[in-house]
Order: structure tokens, then C-alpha cells, then sequence
């Protein structure tokens, strides 16, 4: 064998080598979504099923197929979609408030000393308050209207976020803020360029955290004082016994509460870009 | 063995007095004990020491970063809407979420600065380290040595008259060192203004400086002052003159104590 | 809120009703749905709340006109208290019917079978399951049931449950009795896992009609009662089951008009007039159970106000 | 002025200079506890005085003295105790529980990529389904007992510190792993030395959070469903209204909170003291 | 410019022939093409190269943390309870939940040593690298250098024949370092274990290595062997003599290309 032909048989050989890990790769792939959605579909075959031989009260565990037709019965004369926007109206509604303020309030205490002292130990202790158990308070001072509602909701973004904000500030790297300081950075210029950027991975996890709260905390809410929403529809649905209608309730809200939280890390890809830059990118510059 | 005090003219960009610094309220750490120094507008000055003995607290206390405990410290740059310093940080000096060319001009923009003048530039400064094609990039996408050559990219496009440089090139592999080390005389060839670079490498700040500050071990003191012969421009190839080896040795003796006095090393 | 008269005679005044989302307030749903509070001049805004304690210091400072509600231990506390509420009327009443009641206290199946318990008597020290806890209406009809039997409601130990819990609570014995509403008394008597001891007597209510002190002497408040016993009126005997009806009951409660057609309905007074002894009797009862904890029963002039029902 | 005349006068102003500095830090340690303090004293004063002169409906929200006066009767009389105690117990129970099978399902689903596959998607649509709508559910299942009421907290709490500890093993450095590697470390031992203490800062988060979530789901399980408990003292109390007591039960419980909070906090500091050990002792070894 | 693969004897400790390694299934990076080498038992060979060319992988493939894709690897060691190669890497190794003399034990406890042995082992080592004292402490307590040195520490302290070491002394400073590479000659002089040691620094190789072998700009190939003709035991001082100057400045050159062909730099 010349050198030439050995060298050529090695380039075939190294080949040969990629060409099977690049498949092995492209094989696990196809099976985690496989499994990923594998899952979900089991639960329900099986719920289906224990429903159907009686393991499962099928009167209480409504079957999925029954759920099915009864969410698909709820589309079609628009009673789901009435619920479904009313829970989102106050959960976007919250969301929003308690967040901008939550960050507005991190960030002012990280800034200001005497006001973190201040506040910060109050607010950890407020942050355990449960929301449901201060609505009737809420109730009693904004009467029966929407206020109160969003108001929970609200409150208990606000301090999650809050908490988090200023952990993220607190958190900045003395060098960077140092940097800021070397080239003069103030003022509204100081928060804009360094601090808030600084503070975002922190913010957007509080954000993520909050998001999971809210819509529990929404539908807590809605239990206990709404004539709509999704709480009001499990609660009632429960109430008049209707099994098939609560699971519809019960899915749906996580299916929103799952949605919100994409929607959290989709924000936060795009408003982090740098936190977020693909590898394909990175090596391509490396080369 | 510390310099006696000589009095500040107006060709002087630093005039350091008695400068001490004592950090943590309780007198925990002294990290400088009464420094003398005077820098001249224009000059290049390395500062060595040992790990530990102050050189970036001094630095800092220069660019107006920190203030001294006691003593007095005299900058004599006329105020302009630019900083008196720009800096280069030892570490982590760039922000993430920048790109390069925000980063770059990110000293101008505090200066207020117009974007057109300020990008323009930025791409000037980029191109000069070696890093146009990579105004997008975000830090974290490039090497060490690369974000490096970012800070000093800003630092230089920031426009202010003196230069306060941590270890600029500590992050980098020899070779690219080497390069850079090449480049920033280069640079400041053209600019002239005053620089003050913090080292751990002698042939470093023979390469490149006029003066070199040698410091003692905590608390920092000047232990010497030496002024370096060579004439400019120089290049990698004088490390191989006895001249060199010899200052070098020289250097380095007056440093081997400070180190072993610095670290529990048997 | 009840303000000022209306300007002028076709503009309606908002009345603000916190309700329990219940057919047994059916006249309520009836009355609206066909204008009668249109005819008064009234713009009835409902407001759905979860329990009628919950209303209590909304109507009293305010924020509602008018709770249709089911009484509680709180309202008395609340009345003891100083707040300004005044019971007018009565809401759902039973019919005595011992087949098809609207609620029922029930017993396990298995307890009955093997002889543990035979009447109501036998619950003495055993697990009775009410919904609203110790100071709500189901706390007061097993008191009255055990009354009845020469016992205490003390002698029980009362548990919180939520009516559509209770089936399962008896099926896998963590209770021994439940006091529960239509479907959840029948449903288990059906299925062969309870067995119905006791219904409401005839003329008894546990639920009924609250104003605030500030719309009681507005006089907006004989207009309401007027249209609201006009409904009442519409329900009586069998009139109750018609289509019509239950299709307004169900669209008001969320369900369909079979849904609710399924489940005995309460009766009303043609009046709604309130139940003043039944009241007094609910006081005594809480405050054995020590719901309330005020010593001295509140004069019935201080709560009750049936001028409202006398004049519709 | 000689040479050492100066020195000595340089001498003393440093030793003024480094004087002032201390006492210019402790007078601002002082005043942020001061205002930590203050701030809820504040708050409380604010309230009575709004009480007192009728801002507030004192019948409605019971001035901070009335509050205080109840609490100390029940405390007095034992019956706070109960509630507490009642609640205290369902929260440990679960905490521990819902902590320890969060932290091993997240370990096993961090280790065996197929698992992970197959759950995580479901996993997260889970943990946004609203605890309290699901009780009656268990409740089914369960019966009349503390299971139920535990197992919402223990769920509650394992989704989070799943999450949380899943993300913890994926985000360690492939650097540590490698090392882990290069010196033979596999099995139970890979585990112990390596995996658990690298994942144990996000664990440790998983907790702080799922802390403030379990005692608001308990408080609302108990809402719901109790005969005992802070969560059904707030609510009968309020349905039997009594205000004052409400407030206690509310008062109460964010004090547990904030407790638990910080319980776990100290938990970290004992368990993680790598990320804690004080800077004074850095510094003394620097000298 | 490949060495002619030579057949490998009972002598040689590791022999690599014809390696190539590519990341990525779909064939991205290329990071090893044809690399032959053979390493003596008991011999000190000093890797350099331009950044990103491989030597990371070559060291991981040696010490059978990676695979090859293609391409053959033999290490002829027999097989005890300790691993057959300690590390040292280039950044990050030590663990920061252990003190040092349980991250000095770790290799040894993986090993199944029993307790009372390795913490007399640990201890001798956590002296030599002069760190005593400093036992109880963790990582973050520690400077750059000092964790380093725990690392060091470490390798030596599992007892495996073979040591690679990935810029064991790159984060120290100059000074520094020059004390640790002598500590790391006398190290070495004791217990004659395989090393294997990369670096950017040519001071360095030439000061420790008996070979040098110098890499090409990615994909990785190897360029050079260097025989490196210096005696033991070697000082600092050498540096000043004119054959340590000329060989420098001959694999300067040789890597310059190399550098200047991996970095985007004009
Ligand atoms: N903010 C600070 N608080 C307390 N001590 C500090 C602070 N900054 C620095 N020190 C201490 O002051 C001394 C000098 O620090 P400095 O960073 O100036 O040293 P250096 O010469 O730059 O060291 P290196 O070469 O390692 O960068 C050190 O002992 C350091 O621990
Ligand atoms: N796990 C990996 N997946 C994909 N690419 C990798 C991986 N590890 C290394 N590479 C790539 O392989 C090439 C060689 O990497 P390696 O770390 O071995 O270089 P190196 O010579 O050690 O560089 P340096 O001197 O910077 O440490 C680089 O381009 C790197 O980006
Ligand atoms: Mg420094
Ligand atoms: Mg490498």
C-alpha cells in the first residue's frame, strides 16, 4: 500500500466516522421529541383506559375523550373563549402592573441605600402573605369590581420581581460597574446602558418565576370571587358537578400557565441576545 | 528606599504626595503606604510588583476611581466633556451585553459624543486591533485575548488625554501577546499620550515603557525607579541583547524577594 | 349605588347585588330576566360572591345594595358589631317534602346496614359533615335535626366540607353523616352508599335577602323587594318547573335547563317575607356551637326589617 | 519640620482618616437596621392612627392594638397554638417530601437523557396547574384525611424544586464533569462528590422558592378544606367575622414565611459553606 | 511536514497514530488531522501551538477523555486502582464545594485509597506546592495561582504513572510562575512520571520539556519535534544564555505563521 492510498483510505475512514455520529446525533434527536410527546399521550390513553375497565370513577374522572368532546362542545358556543379571556385579561393585566413596578421598586432600592434598608425586610415578610387570604381585604376596599382581582394578581408579581431585581443588582459585578464609573456613566445613562442590562438575566428569571404564580394566584382569585374565568369555571363546574367541564377548566389553565411561561423565555431570548447567541455563530468565527 | 519627594512642574500629567490607602474601615488591609511619584505628560510608565502589593488600587486612585486614604494626588489634564482617563481593566472591563462596536463607543456616548462621530471612530479603532468583521459579535462570542483588544479599542477611541491600563494583555496566550505588545507601542507612537500600564511581565515593561515603578510587597511602596535605556521604536528581537538580559536580571532580583515575601512559598 | 332620584323617569338606577350563584334564589334570576326590575326603574348589576359572610361588610359600607345570600354567624357578629346590614326577606324556603328535598342530612350506608345507626339520635359523638363550617346554615339544620332528636349540636363533632366532597367523604368513611344539597344527598342515596335521615321542615330558611342601612332607607329598596317578590310570585306550585323558568334559572347558574329541572327546587313566599323566629332560633344555635360569641341575643328590631316585604 | 517630624504627622492624620472611615460605616450599619425597624413600626402606627381617627373602618380592619390584644388571648388560651401547629405540620410534611422526590426526580431526569426527554414537556405543564383546583381531586382519591392537604403542598413544592434542580445539573460546567472523569469518579461516588454538590446552589434556589409557594398553598388547602390550621382560622374567622382574629391568623403566617425563608437560607449557608465563608478570614489569609 | 509514524515500543508510554478528530457529527470543526507521536515512559514533553489548534483535545484524547474520531491510541500502562493519567487543566479543575485537602484527596478516594493514606499522601504534596496552612480552605478563598497550585497538587497526589498537564501555570503571574515551573522540574525529577504538558509559553517548554513539539494553525497537525538539548536540572538563568535565545526565536518563528494564521489580525 503506498502512502497515497493509505492516506486516501484514512480520509474515507474519517468520513465514514462523522457520517455515523452525525446519525447517532440526528437518531437521539427524533427520539426525544418522540418521547416528549410519547408521554402526555400515555397519561391520557391510560386515565382512558382505567376509566373504562372502572379502576377510575368515570362519573368523577371524566375520560379524556369525554373531556375532549365537552371542551370541543365549549369552543363551538363560545363559553370557553368567554372564560378563557377573562383569565387572561386580569392575568395580563397583573402581570403587567406587578412587574413594571416590581422592577421599578428592585431597582430604585438597589440603587438607594437607606430605601433598601427600609423596605427590604418588609416586603421579604409581605412576599409569604398569601394572596387569597388578603382578597376579602382587597374586596372590602375596592368593592366587587376587577380592581381587587388584578390587584392580587399584581401583588404578588410585584414581589417576586421586586425580590429578584434587586438580587440582580445587588449582584453586578463590582468590575462593570467600575467600568461604568471609569467612563462616566450616570444617571439615567448609568441605568439605561449598565444597570438594567445588568440586572436583566435576574429579572427575566423572576419574571419566569412570577409567571407561574400569577396564573395560579389568578385562578385562586377567580375561585373565590368571579362570576368567569377559568377558577370561577372549575370551581363551579365542581360545585353543579360537572366533572367533564372542571377537567376542561383544569387543562386549559395549564396549558395557559405553560404558554405564559414560553413566553417569558421567548422574551427573554429576545431581549437577551447576548445571553443567547447560537454556538453555529461562535464557530463560525473561530475558524 | 522610597523616592524623595521632588516637586510637580506643568509638564507633569500625575503628582502623587504621601499617597496612602487603607481599605475596610478597621484598618484591615494596607494596601499602600506613601507613595511619590511624578508622570509626565506623554510618558509610558510600567508598573511591576507582586501579586497583591497595590498596583491596581494605585491605578485606580489615579483615574479618580478611588480615593486615597491620605496624601494628595494632582491631575493635570485640562477638563474636557471626555474623561481625563480611560481605563483598561485587568478583567471583565467589557460589557456582555454590548457588541463590539457598542462597546467601543460606549466612552462617547457617556461624553455625549454624536453616533455618527462616535461609530465613526469606533471603526477606526477596530480596525486597528484587528477586529473589524466583528462589530456584531457579543463578547462572550470571542476569545479572551479578543475582548481584550476590545478594551483597549475603547479606550483609545474614548479620546482621553492619559491612559490607565490593569494588565491589558494578561489574558492572552505569548504569542498573541507578543503581537499586541507590538501594536499598542505602535499606537501610542501615534497618539502620545500618557500612559501608566500595570504588569507582571519585566520584558513587558521594558518593551514598552519609559520608566519602570517597581513595588514592594504590602503595604506598596516604591522600592525603585528605573529609567529604560532603550531607544524607540523597539521590537521583540531586543529581548535577545545582553543589555536586555541584564536589566532584565536586575529587575527581577529586586522583584524575587517582594514575590517570596508576597506568598507562603518554601 | 342608590343615589339621588332618577332624574328623570327613564333612567334606570343601578342596584348592586352581591348574589350566591344558586337556584335557590331563583326569584332573584327570574325577576331580572323579565324586567320586572326594569319596571322599577331599576339596572340590577349582579355580582357573584361565594358566601353571604363574604357580602356582609361590602353591603354595610357600601359597595353593595343588596345580598341574596345564605345567613351566617357572621352576619350576627357583624350586626353585634355595629355594622348598619337589616335582614328583609326570606329566600328559599323548604317544602317539608321528604322524598325530593333540596338538602338532606345522609348517613353511611354501611353504618346503617349493620345497625350503628338507625335515626338521627344514633350520630351522637359522630362525624358530621356541613359546608360554610360551624357558623353556616348546614351547622344549624343538623342542630335543629338533633334538637329534634334530644340531642345537642354539641353532641356531634361538625366537619367543613364542600357540598360535591361529601359523597366521597361518606364512601370512604372519613364521615359518618353529611348535611348536603341536591345532587350531592341524592347522588349517594342513589348509589347505595348513604341513607337519608332527615329533611328540612316545612317553612324553614336558611338563606334570604340583606340590604345595607344606606340603600334600606333609600328609596330605591321598596322598589327592589317589589320586583324581586313579583319573581317570587311567578314561582309558586308547579309554576317553578316550567321551561321558561328553568332555562333563566340555569342561564343565571350555569347550567342547562335539564340540569336544573334534574334537582328538586326550593319554595317561596308569595311575600319573601324574613323569618324572624328562624332567625333568633340560627342565633341561639351558632352561639351554643360558639360561632358567635356575644352572650346577649341581638333584639329583633336591630336586624330585621319586614316593612318591605309587608308593602310589596 | 524634619524628616521624621513629617512622617510621624503623616502617621497621625492616616490613623484619623482610617478612624473616621470605620466610624463612618458603623453609623451607616446602625442606620439601616434602624430603618429596617422602623419601617413596619411605621406602617403599624400609620394603620392604628387611620383606625383611630376613622380613616380606616375599625370594625372592618382591626387597629394593630386589637390585633396585638386577640393574639396574645389566643396565644394565652392555646388555641393559636393549634392552628399553628396544625399548619406547621402539614407544611413540614410536605415540604420534605415534595423537596426530596423533586430533588431525585431532577437528579435521575438530569442524568438519564431518555427520562428527561420523556418528562420534562410535561413536566412543566404540570407545574403551572393550580394546586387548589386540583384538592377536591385528591380529596377524592384520598378521603378526609391530612393526605390531601399535604400532598398539594408536597406537588406544589416538588414541581418547583424539580425544575430547579433538572436546570442545576444541566447548567454545571462541562469543565467540573471532565475533571470528575479524569479522575475515575462514577456511580454512587459521581453522585455524592460531584453532581449533587455542583446542582446544590440551584436546589438551594428550588427551595427558597418553593418555601413562600408551600405556605401559600397550604394556607389556601386549609381555606378550602380544614377544620384546623391558620389558612381555616383566617377563613372562619373572617366568615364569622371576626376581624381581629383574621388579621392574627394573616399576621401569623407571613411571619412563618418570612421563618421558613429564612430557615432555608441558613440551610444553604450550613449546607453550601464554600459559597459563603466570610471575606474576613480571606483577607487574613492574604496577608 | 508530519513526522513518518515510527512503530512504538515497549518503552514509549503513549503512541498515536494517524488521529484525527472532528466536533460536530455534521463535520464542523476539524480540530486533529494525521497526528504520529510517540511519548517515552519518564519523559517531559512540551506541547505548543496557536490557540484553538487542538492541543485541549490532543491531551483529552491521551488521557481517554474524548474519542477519536478516527485513528489509533495506545497507552501502555498496566492497569491499577488509580487512573492511568492525572490532570491538570487548563482552568477550572478544582471543585469548588471540597477544601484543598479534599480536593488534594479526590483522585485517591475515587481510587478507593483508604482514608488515613491519602490524607498523609494529600498532606506531603499540599507541603511541596506550599500550600499548608491553607488545608481547610476552598477555592474561592484562594488566588488564581494558589488554586493552581491545588490542582498541581492533586495530580501528583493520585499517584498515576502518567501526568497531563493543560497550562497548569498559565493564570499565575510571571514571578510566580517562574518559581512554580522550577518547583514543577524538581517535582518531576523525584518521581520520573510520563508528563505531558502544554503551553503557550516557549520560555517554558524549553525550560521543561525533553521534546517540544510544536502544532499547526487548526486543523491541528504537528509541525515540529523539537529535541530539547539542554541539561538537568535547568535554572531560570539559562535564559540568558544565546542557544536558549536562538532556539526561541527559531520556534517563534516557526509558530508565528501559525499564530497570525489562527487570529484575525492584520
Ligand atoms: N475594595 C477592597 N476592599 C478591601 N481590600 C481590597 C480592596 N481592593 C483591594 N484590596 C486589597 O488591597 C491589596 C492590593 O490590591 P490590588 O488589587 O491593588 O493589588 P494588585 O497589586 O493589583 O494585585 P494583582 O497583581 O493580583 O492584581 C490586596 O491585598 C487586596 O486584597
Ligand atoms: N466539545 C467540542 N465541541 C465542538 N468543538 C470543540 C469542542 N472542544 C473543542 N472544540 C473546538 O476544537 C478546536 C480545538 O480546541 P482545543 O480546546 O483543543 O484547542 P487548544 O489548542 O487547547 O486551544 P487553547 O490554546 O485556546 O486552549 C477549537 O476550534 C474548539 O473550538
Ligand atoms: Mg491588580
Ligand atoms: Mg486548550
Amino acid at each position: 500500500m503506498t502512502q497515497t492510498q493509505s492516506v486516501a483510505v484514512r480520509a474515507t475512514e474519517l468520513d465514514q466516522a462523522i457520517d455515523l455520529e452525525f446519525k447517532r446525533e440526528q437518531r437521539l434527536k427524533a427520539r426525544d421529541l418522540g418521547l416528549a410527546i410519547l408521554t402526555p399521550i400515555v397519561l391520557l390513553a391510560l386515565w382512558e383506559l382505567a376509566a373504562a375497565v372502572g379502576v377510575l370513577d368515570a362519573r368523577l374522572f371524566s375520560p379524556p375523550s369525554a373531556i375532549a368532546e365537552r371542551g370541543a362542545e365549549m369552543l363551538a358556543d363560545g363559553s370557553l373563549a368567554v372564560h378563557i379571556w377573562a383569565t387572561v385579561g386580569r392575568l395580563a393585566a397583573g402581570f403587567i402592573a406587578g412587574s413594571i413596578l416590581g422592577v421599578f421598586a428592585g431597582l430604585v432600592m438597589g440603587v438607594v441605600r437607606p430605601i433598601r434598608a427600609a423596605l427590604s425586610p418588609t416586603f421579604t415578610a409581605l412576599y409569604a402573605l398569601p394572596k387569597i387570604a388578603i382578597l376579602p381585604l382587597l374586596l372590602l376596599i375596592f368593592g366587587l369590581t376587577e380592581t381587587p382581582k388584578i390587584l392580587a394578581v399584581a401583588i404578588s408579581v410585584f414581589f417576586v420581581v421586586q425580590i429578584n431585581t434587586l438580587a440582580g443588582i445587588m449582584q453586578i459585578d463590582a468590575r462593570i460597574l467600575e467600568a461604568a464609573r471609569a467612563y462616566k456613566a450616570t444617571g439615567p445613562r448609568l441605568f439605561l446602558n449598565v444597570l438594567l442590562p445588568a440586572a436583566a438575566p435576574a429579572i427575566m428569571t423572576g419574571l419566569r418565576v412570577a409567571a407561574g404564580m400569577s396564573v395560579i394566584v389568578v385562578t385562586a382569585v377567580e375561585f373565590v370571587a368571579s362570576n368567569n374565568g377559568l377558577g370561577y369555571l372549575i370551581w363551579n363546574s365542581w360545585q353543579l358537578f360537572q366533572p367533564a367541564t372542571m377537567f376542561v377548566g383544569l387543562i386549559v389553565v395549564s396549558v395557559i400557565g405553560a404558554l405564559v411561561t414560553g413566553l417569558i423565555i421567548l422574551l427573554e431570548r429576545v431581549l437577551l441576545p447576548w445571553r443567547h447567541s447560537n454556538s453555529p455563530k461562535k464557530k463560525e468565527m473561530k475558524k | 528606599m522610597t523616592d524623595t519627594p521632588r516637586q510637580g512642574t506643568g509638564d507633569d500629567a500625575f503628582v502623587v504626595r504621601h499617597l496612602s490607602k487603607v481599605f475596610g474601615g478597621s484598618g484591615q488591609v494596607h494596601a499602600l503606604s506613601d507613595i511619590n511619584l511624578n508622570l509626565k505628560k506623554g510618558s509610558f510608565t510600567c508598573i511591576v510588583g507582586p501579586s497583591g502589593c497595590g498596583k491596581s488600587t494605585l491605578l485606580r486612585i489615579l483615574g479618580d476611581l478611588e480615593t486615597a486614604t491620605s496624601g494628595e494626588v494632582q491631575i493635570n489634564f485640562e477638563q474636557t466633556r471626555v474623561p481625563r482617563s480611560a481605563f483598561v481593566f485587568q478583567e471583565h472591563g467589557v460589557f456582555p451585553w454590548f457588541n463590539v462596536l457598542e462597546n467601543v463607543t460606549f466612552g462617547q456616548k457617556m461624553a455625549s459624543v454624536s453616533k455618527k462621530e462616535r461609530v465613526s471612530e469606533a471603526r477606526n479603532w477596530i480596525a486597528e486591533v484587528g477586529l473589524t468583521g466583528f462589530e456584531d459579535a457579543f463578547p462572550h462570542q470571542l476569545s479572551g485575548g479578543m475582548r481584550q483588544r476590545i478594551a483597549i479599542a475603547r479606550a483609545f477611541a474614548t479620546g482621553s488625554p492619559s491612559l490607565l491600563m490593569d494588565e491589558p494583555l494578561g489574558a492572552l496566550d505569548a504569542q498573541t501577546r507578543i503581537l499586541m505588545q507590538e501594536q499598542l507601542v505602535r499606537l501610542w507612537e501615534v497618539e502620545r499620550k500618557t500612559v501608566v500600564l500595570v504588569t507582571h511581565s519585566i520584558e513587558e515593561a521594558l518593551l514598552l515603557g519609559d520608566q519602570i515603578v517597581v513595588m514592594s510587597a504590602r503595604p506598596g511602596r516604591v522600592k525603585q525607579i528605573i529609567d529604560v535605556p532603550f531607544g524607540r521604536p523597539r521590537s521583540v528581537e531586543m529581548e535577545a541583547s545582553p543589555e536586555f538580559a541584564h536589566m532584565k536580571q536586575d529587575i527581577w532580583e529586586s522583584l524575587r524577594d517582594e514575590v517570596q515575601a508576597s506568598m507562603s512559598f518554601k | 349605588t342608590s343615589e339621588a332620584p332618577a332624574t328623570s323617569s327613564d333612567a334606570l338606577q343601578t342596584v348592586n347585588v352581591g348574589h350566591v350563584q344558586l337556584a335557590i334564589f331563583s326569584p332573584l334570576y327570574v325577576a331580572d330576566a323579565k324586567g320586572y326590575f326594569e319596571d322599577e326603574g331599576i339596572e340590577l348589576k349582579l355580582e357573584a360572591i361565594k358566601s353571604g359572610q363574604d357580602a356582609v361588610p361590602l353591603a354595610a359600607s357600601g359597595k353593595l345594595d343588596v345580598v341574596v345570600a345564605g345567613f351566617s354567624a357572621g352576619l350576627f357578629s357583624a350586626v353585634e358589631t355595629g355594622l348598619d346590614v337589616k335582614v328583609v326577606g326570606s329566600m328559599g324556603v323548604s317544602a317539608g317534602d321528604e322524598e325530593e328535598p333540596p338538602s338532606a342530612l345522609i348517613a353511611s350506608k354501611k353504618l346503617v346496614d349493620d345497625g350503628t345507626i338507625s335515626d338521627v339520635s344514633d350520630l351522637e359523638g359522630r362525624t358530621v359533615a356541613v359546608a360554610g363550617g360551624a357558623g353556616g346554615t348546614g351547622a344549624f339544620y343538623v342542630g335543629m335535626a338533633l334538637e329534634e332528636a334530644g340531642l345537642s349540636i354539641t353532641d356531634v363533632e361538625l366537619v367543613t366540607l364542600g357540598n360535591p366532597d361529601m359523597p366521597t367523604a361518606l364512601a370512604n368513611g372519613s364521615i359518618d353523616a353529611a348535611f348536603a344539597s341536591a345532587p350531592f344527598w341524592n347522588m349517594p342515596v342513589e348509589d347505595g352508599t348513604a341513607v337519608s335521615l332527615w329533611t328540612t321542615p316545612a317553612g324553614t330558611s336558611g338563606t334570604g335577602v340583606i340590604y345595607g342601612g344606606d340603600f334600606a332607607s333609600s328609596d330605591l329598596a321598596q322598589k327592589f323587594f317589589t320586583a324581586l317578590a313579583r319573581g317570587a310570585q311567578d314561582l309558586q306550585g308547579d309554576d317553578r318547573y316550567t321551561d321558561e323558568h328553568l332555562g333563566m334559572i340555569g342561564a343565571a347558574t350555569g347550567q342547562t335547563a335539564e340540569q336544573v329541572g334534574a334537582v328538586p327546587l326550593y319554595r317561596w313566599l308569595t311575600d319573601l317575607a324574613p323569618l324572624p323566629e328562624q332567625l333568633a332560633a340560627m342565633e341561639r344555635m351558632w352561639m351554643e356551637l360558639g360561632a358567635i360569641v356575644y352572650t346577649d341575643p341581638i333584639p329583633e328590631a336591630d336586624y330585621v326589617d319586614a316593612t318591605f316585604a309587608q308593602n310589596s
